[in-house]
């Protein structure tokens, strides 16, 4: 499934590059994110506890970043593993444009999941995908800008 | 049709109760899951959870840990003990003469998945929840590959078999492609239509089950199983794939909670149960989830169909011609090369005269579970594509659509009637179903209530579908040279026990069809005994003398016969005994109502008499046999072939979209009726399944991922019974010449008519050419703002 | 299914003790979702708190121009109840459209909205209704309470204990089941009282919204024709194999329409 | 372990169980009573109606240790001895049932519907067994067998 979105963050290109590439930055974003350690300035493994509803699932996997083009965009590809759950795979191409308010972030998400969330909960894939990236950019966003937000 | 509810003698023709409704009414059925062996282990099978990945690793360290674990077992263990693979039955010759595409079938895969749920391992362990959790440890580094799942576009995506370039099963034909084109380039009128017909999951109520057992004193192991056909499973797993002789390997298939099918073939479980259970050393169970089932289970049709009807200027069919590609699944399964092919070409000829039809059907494997005979099995697409296009053919013409198909039908003096599709259909009346059809649903009266609805802001639609089928598949010789591995025959033991009850045993196997009752009431009225004293008896190998199961609406017209034979026999045979006892010329006993008299006098011996001197033998003939004990092989001359006409009336909610059920009639010749009440009700649930298939159900694989979305009753919109209306049925008669009972098979009429009266009357009230299936609110919605 | 500590608590109270006892445990209310889910092995909660002995917070209490039903009723009370069905009739059919017969027996409002299901039916007669939800240590006006998809203002030691619902003028619900699950693919619930009108629909999209447009139409002609050429914008629907979000956004119209008509 | 007391089938039983035991595992693998089936693990088959304290319940969608105290009817203990319940003759007369296996969920559901509605209409039958799937009678013997089976009982 693909997903799509727009996000205007107050500071420059620079600054979101910078924090696009900080392991410290992308754990606090991502929803349910509990480790993510660094392998290379490219490659993470993360463990992600992800909570939608009454389904708890822990994930495990890797983050690699690929396709650099400093600072204007990169890919930023995940694969997790949750088990019984089933898995998640999904790729985000991320571009940075430069906007009046600061920088214009724009991404586009290719997500899939398999196992038993595919196949029992095909009504509710779409929309926690789009809860989950919404979640993950507005968070990114927020953290860039300063803003107070809880991870949860 | 009599009441349903009248107790009656338990004669043919009484809609006797049924004698199997105690048990199960009162919870007291022994389904495969009801039954637990001494010393039982549980499996639990690790699958993937990926459409099409190669298995770089099987780590089961952790597993093998965990509490309650017996064994876990990998493909590499079945490829150690040469394990076979699971095997296709019919061989499918292809127009260039090669046989079909095979690929190894492995019960637990070990090199790649080609499907999500292809087994991996088998995790056994004391109880079913440590199976479960032990399984969650097996952990399996995949490499996944791209999936291909999509039917139509198969062909030119990734392979999934090296044995089967391009996904190519089979390129198959079956006619002359040049006369058709020469014929359809001379009509006056070419008709045409892309067809999909849509893939669905049976979803028999009872899920599959299995337990394999090893004695290890007598080298015996015995297999129950929700099967259809013990035999012909026990034959596959001895000849195939297990190396086990027939001699030492017992299957039952006890009571079993419907089939529609998917429980015909041998799958990867059962097999690996009873393999697994003498490695083991005790019995393995395993009983499928819900979920399982879903990407486990055989599906059924999945074919994506191009078709052409020419028509002469007076509107008589001049040619057909059909293009299809069959999806075969990841694997071919059990008897999946015959089902869009041998019962699916043969069948376009329909009820019409059509003098030249040709059909192509490619056959294409995809990263899906395998698809196979799905109650109908080929049938209900041949009359999908047969009557959805003469239904087109007649709008685009203007005329009268029942006109049409009235002046196209073979009639009853041009029976024995050959087909160009290589059948011979023995006797017939189309008109007759079809004019009673018409008058049941007051076809003259649409116009008016059409209006009606119009007023009211609905659509009004009636749709007629004129099915014809051909079942109780035979003869062996036929099929044979059609590439079956198998006889079509089936086998029956009639045996009196001294006191005049009587057994029969038989090869068929009943999961609901009632063969418990009808066919005591067989036994019954030949053999002038009363119903109560018979006792059917099937589902047990070591019971039975040998059979080839139930399916294709087999069991009545091909073991039913068997039946009849034996009781021939043993009809025979009392004579023999009874002009003994009379002291008569054999040739001067005349058997009736369960006497046998002396022709011409008052000297008569009933049955029992005679049965009791059989095995009580004083004074008994010279040279004859004791005991009264009768089996017989029945090898039908042809197909039988039940037809009628089915006729929908819908009406649409053009705000939703949402399509309403108002009537439905059926009228349908299957020859002979043993018991009105049961053929009724196999009519009802065959329409229930048709109905299912154009409105609610559709099997829906991510085309990226290759995950099936429709994995549960949550997306898989199974029919409820606020969902269907209650049906008009009824029948005409014309017997079956060849088989000594004159009956034809009721089973899967419902499910072959409907789909196509189903979506004929919706395409009538919306006004689109078409409107695929299943024909969901929002598809009859936008066909509503196409076409208006 | 995995095990884990059983609770079966006599009040409130102690069944916030349990929870915060607790490092991962779950109210059980129903368990209409909850043991479908733990089913599946999709959660595996290390305690489970049931609120069916809780004295109190069941049943169907009439108040000062409300109706007061209690987190533990079940669906087939809430549909049966003959003052409902005389004072809040929409609500008591809403109740009946529910799951099945069986789930209606075991399915309770508490549990219903504390889950907030996307697709569950309740939200829209709360939000439309213009409902408080009470909580052992709040009240929460409806619209605050359903923050998003499987997300209320709920803390985690938090339980409903019950919610009033004020009676209005008129009401109704119209519901488009989804054909396999048979929950709402779009509920449109409207109501009607002196301040105005409120539209809220569920099913539609991520989480129950009202239609803002819908109720300025309406609040100026209470009549379905109303309702003529005010769309729902389809852009944030939810779109599955059953319904596409243009589908969806028509849906909300039609079924905002059935509803007002059926207002009477 | 809980340990749970309750009357099934007009019989107390009473022992312990694993928290995470569904009742329908109870019923069948406790209590070897294993007319109660299991047809789907997303609670909407039906086959595992039961009746807890009169009322219809999915079986697979409790816990035992939630029927402590409870009265818990199977399909076994409908029928006195031999003598059918008039729902499970009106089943039997109508010809209710095929393969067998939906139909004690559907008997169990179909008693609890009708009750004290004698009259019931065949459009509330249809609608009232939703929670029900059948897969072999489509139905319409079915809804015959409740609306013969509500008159027989009486209300």
């Amino acid at each position: 499934m693909k997903l799509e979105g727009t996000y205007i963050i107050n500071a420059s290109k620079e600054e979101v590059w910078k924090a696009m590439n900080d392991p410290a930055i992308l754990q606090q974003a991502i929803p349910g994110c509990e480790s993510l350690e660094k392998i290379s300035d490219t490659q993470f493994t993360a463990v992600i506890k992800a909570k939608i509803g009454p389904v708890k699932a822990s994930f495990t996997g890797e983050v690699n970043l690929e396709n650099l083009n400093p600072p204007h965009s990169y890919t930023l590809t995940g694969e997790g593993k949750g088990g019984l759950a089933g898995f998640a795979t999904g790729s985000a191409d991320v571009s940075l444009n430069e906007h009046n308010d600061g920088t214009e972030l724009i991404y586009l998400v290719d997500a899939q999941v398999g196992g038993k969330i595919a196949q029992i909960g095909s009504r509710l894939v779409g929309g926690a995908a789009k809860k989950l990236s919404d979640k993950f950019f507005s968070r990114f966003a927020a953290v860039i800008n300063g803003e107070e937000e809880n991870p949860e | 049709m009599p009441d349903t509810g009248t107790i009656t003698s338990g004669g043919i023709g009484d809609a006797v109760q049924r004698k199997e409704d105690f048990r199960f009414l009162t919870g007291r059925g022994t389904y495969t899951d009801d039954i637990n062996r001494m010393g039982q282990t549980y499996a639990v099978f690790v699958r993937s959870p990926h459409a099409h990945a190669k298995i770089r690793s099987v780590d089961t360290s952790a597993a093998s840990q965990a509490s309650g674990v017996v064994s876990i077992l990998t493909g590499a263990d079945m490829v150690a003990d040469e394990v076979g693979s699971l095997i296709c039955g019919w061989n499918v010759v292809d127009r260039h003469g090669e046989g079909h595409k095979a690929p190894p079938h492995p019960p637990l895969a070990h090199d790649t998945v080609k499907h999500v749920g292809d087994q991996v391992a088998v995790v056994i362990a004391e109880t079913l929840s440590e199976a479960q959790a032990a399984a969650e440890l097996v952990e399996v580094d995949y490499e996944v590959l791209a999936a291909n799942v999509d039917t139509g576009s198969a062909l030119s995506g990734p392979e999934i078999h090296p044995e089967a370039p391009s996904n190519l099963c089979y390129d198959w034909i079956l006619g002359e492609e040049a006369d058709v084109d020469k014929a359809l380039a001379n009509s006056a009128h070419v008709t045409e239509l892309d067809i999909i017909n849509n893939r669905l999951v049976p979803n028999p109520m009872e899920p599959r089950a299995a337990i394999g057992e090893y004695d290890m004193a007598t080298g015996e192991y015995t297999c129950f199983s929700t099967s259809q056909n013990p035999h012909v499973l026990r034959l596959i797993l001895c000849a195939f794939v297990l190396g086990i002789p027939e001699t030492k390997l017992k299957v039952i298939a006890p009571d079993v909670g419907g089939g529609f099918g998917s429980k015909i073939f041998c799958y990867a479980e059962e097999t690996t149960c009873v393999w697994a259970s003498k490695k083991i050393g005790r019995p393995v169970k395993w009983t499928s989830t819900r979920s399982e089932a879903f990407l486990t289970d055989a599906h059924g049709r999945d074919h994506v169909s191009h078709v052409k009807l020419g028509l002469d200027a007076n509107g008589k069919f001049t040619a057909l011609k059909v293009e299809t590609i069959a999806n075969m699944g990841a694997y071919l399964s059990t008897f999946a090369s015959s089902v869009p092919t041998y019962l699916y070409a043969t069948l376009l000829a329909g009820q019409y005269t059509t003098p030249v039809i040709f059909c192509n059907t490619k056959a294409v494997f995809t990263n899906t579970v395998a698809v196979d005979a799905y109650r109908g099995a080929g049938r209900p697409e041949a009359t999908f594509v047969v009557e959805r296009i003469v239904e087109t053919a007649a709008r685009e013409l203007g005329v009268d659509p029942a006109e049409l198909r009235r002046k196209n039908f073979i009639q009853p003096d041009q029976f024995p009637y050959d087909t160009p599709v290589a059948l011979t259909y023995d006797t017939g009346n189309y008109e007759a179903s079809l004019d009673k059809a018409m008058g049941m649903i007051d076809y003259a009266g649409f116009p008016a209530r059409r209006a009606k609805s119009e007023a009211n802001g609905k659509k009004r639609g009636l749709g007629i579908s004129a099915y014809i089928e051909a079942c109780g598949i035979a003869p062996s010789a036929v099929v044979g040279s059609l590439g079956a591995g198998v006889g079509l025959w089936e086998s029956a033991q009639v045996r009196f026990n001294a006191t005049g009850s009587v057994s029969v045993f038989t090869g068929s196997h009943s999961h609901g069809q009632g063969h418990e009752t009808a066919f005591a009431q067989l036994a019954a009225t030949k053999l002038g005994i009363p119903f109560e004293n018979v006792e059917v008896v099937h589902g047990d190998t070591s019971k039975v003398p040998m059979g080839m199961g139930t399916y294709g609406s087999r069991s009545l017209a091909v073991g039913g016969s068997a039946i009849d034979r034996a009781c021939d026999k043993i009809i025979e045979k009392g004579k023999k005994v009874a002009a003994h006892l009379l002291e008569a010329a054999v040739e001067d006993i005349e058997f009736a109502d369960g006497n046998f008299t002396v022709a011409g006098t008052d000297k008569s011996k009933a049955m029992e008499e005679i049965v009791f001197a059989a095995y009580v033998p004083h004074d008994y003939p010279e040279g004859v046999e004791p005991g009264m004990d009768e089996t017989a092989f029945y090898d039908p001359g042809n197909f039988t072939y039940p037809a009628g006409t089915h006729i929908a009336e819908v009406e649409i909610d053009e705000a939703t979209g949402v399509t309403e059920i108002v009537d439905w009639v059926a009228v349908d010749d299957f020859g002979n009726v043993i018991n009105p009440m049961i053929v009724e009700g196999q009519v009802h649930g065959g329409i229930a399944q048709g109905v299912g298939q154009a409105l609610l159900e559709g099997t829906v694989y991510d085309k990226d991922s290759g995950q099936l979305v429709t994995g549960s009753y949550m997306d898989y919109c199974m029919p409820r019974a606020d969902d269907l209306p209650s049906f008009r049925v009824d029948m005409t008669t014309t017997a079956c010449t060849h088989n000594p009972l004159g009956v034809k098979g009721c089973g899967e009429a419902g499910a072959i008519a409907a789909p196509a009266a189903l979506i004929n009357a919706i395409t009538d009230a919306t006004g689109a050419v078409t409107v695929e299936m299943p024909a969901t609110p929002e598809r009859v919605w936008r066909a509503l703002q196409e076409n208006n | 299914m995995q095990n884990f500590d059983y609770h079966k608590p006599n009040s409130v109270d102690e069944a916030v003790a349990n929870m915060q006892a607790s490092d991962d445990g779950k109210f059980l209310a129903g368990g209409m979702t909850m043991l479908p889910t733990m089913k599946q092995g999709l959660a595996a909660p290390e305690d489970l708190i049931d609120l069916h002995g809780i004295d109190g917070i069941a049943g169907v209490a009439e108040g000062a121009d409300a109706i007061e039903i209690g987190a533990m009723t079940s669906h087939s009370v809430v549909a049966s109840s003959a003052l409902i069905q005389s004072d809040l009739p929409a609500l008591a059919a809403l109740a009946e459209s529910i799951g099945d017969r069986q789930v209606r027996a075991r399915g309770t409002l508490g549990g219903s909205i504390s889950n907030n299901d996307p697709a569950a039916d309740y939200p829209a007669a709360l939000v439309a209704l213009g409902a408080t939800v009470k909580t052992n240590t709040r009240e929460i006006p409806a619209e605050d309470f359903f923050v998003e998809m499987f997300e209320t203002a709920l803390a985690e030691d938090e339980i409903v204990t019950s919610v009033s619902f004020p009676l209005v003028e008129k009401a109704a619900y119209a519901k488009f089941p989804n054909p396999a699950s048979r929950y709402a693919m779009v509920g449109v619930f409207v109501a009607k009282n002196a301040d105005g009108v409120r539209v809220a629909v569920t099913g539609a999209g991520p989480s129950v919204f009202r239609a803002s447009a819908m109720e300025s139409a309406l609040d100026g002609d209470f009549s379905s024709s109303a309702l003529d050429g005010v769309a729902v914008s389809a852009d944030d629907l939810n779109s599955d194999i059953h319904a596409s979000p243009e589908y969806r956004a028509h849906l909300v119209g039609v079924m905002a329409k059935r509803a007002v008509d059926a207002c009477g | 372990m809980p340990s749970i007391s309750l009357t099934l089938n007009g019989r107390s039983v009473s022992g312990e169980v694993e928290t995470k035991t569904l009742l329908v595992d109870y019923i069948r693998e406790n209590q070897k009573l294993t007319g109660t089936h299991v047809g789907c693990d997303t609670s909407q088959c039906g086959s595992c109606v039961v009746h807890v304290d009169g009322k219809s319940v999915k079986s697979c969608t409790m816990l035992a240790v939630q029927v402590d105290g409870s009265e818990v009817t199977t399909i076994e203990g409908l029928a006195t001895g031999e003598e059918l319940h008039p729902m499970q003759e009106a089943f039997r007369q109508n010809h209710g049932l095929q393969c067998g296996f939906c139909t004690p969920g559907m008997v169990m559901s179909a008693v609890d519907l009708v009750a004290g509605n004698p009259d019931i209409s065949e459009t509330e039958i249809r609608e009232g067994l939703e929670g029900n799937i059948c897969r072999c009678t489509g139905y319409h013997n079915i809804v015959k067998s409740v609306q013969a089976g509500a008159k027989a009982m009486g209300g």
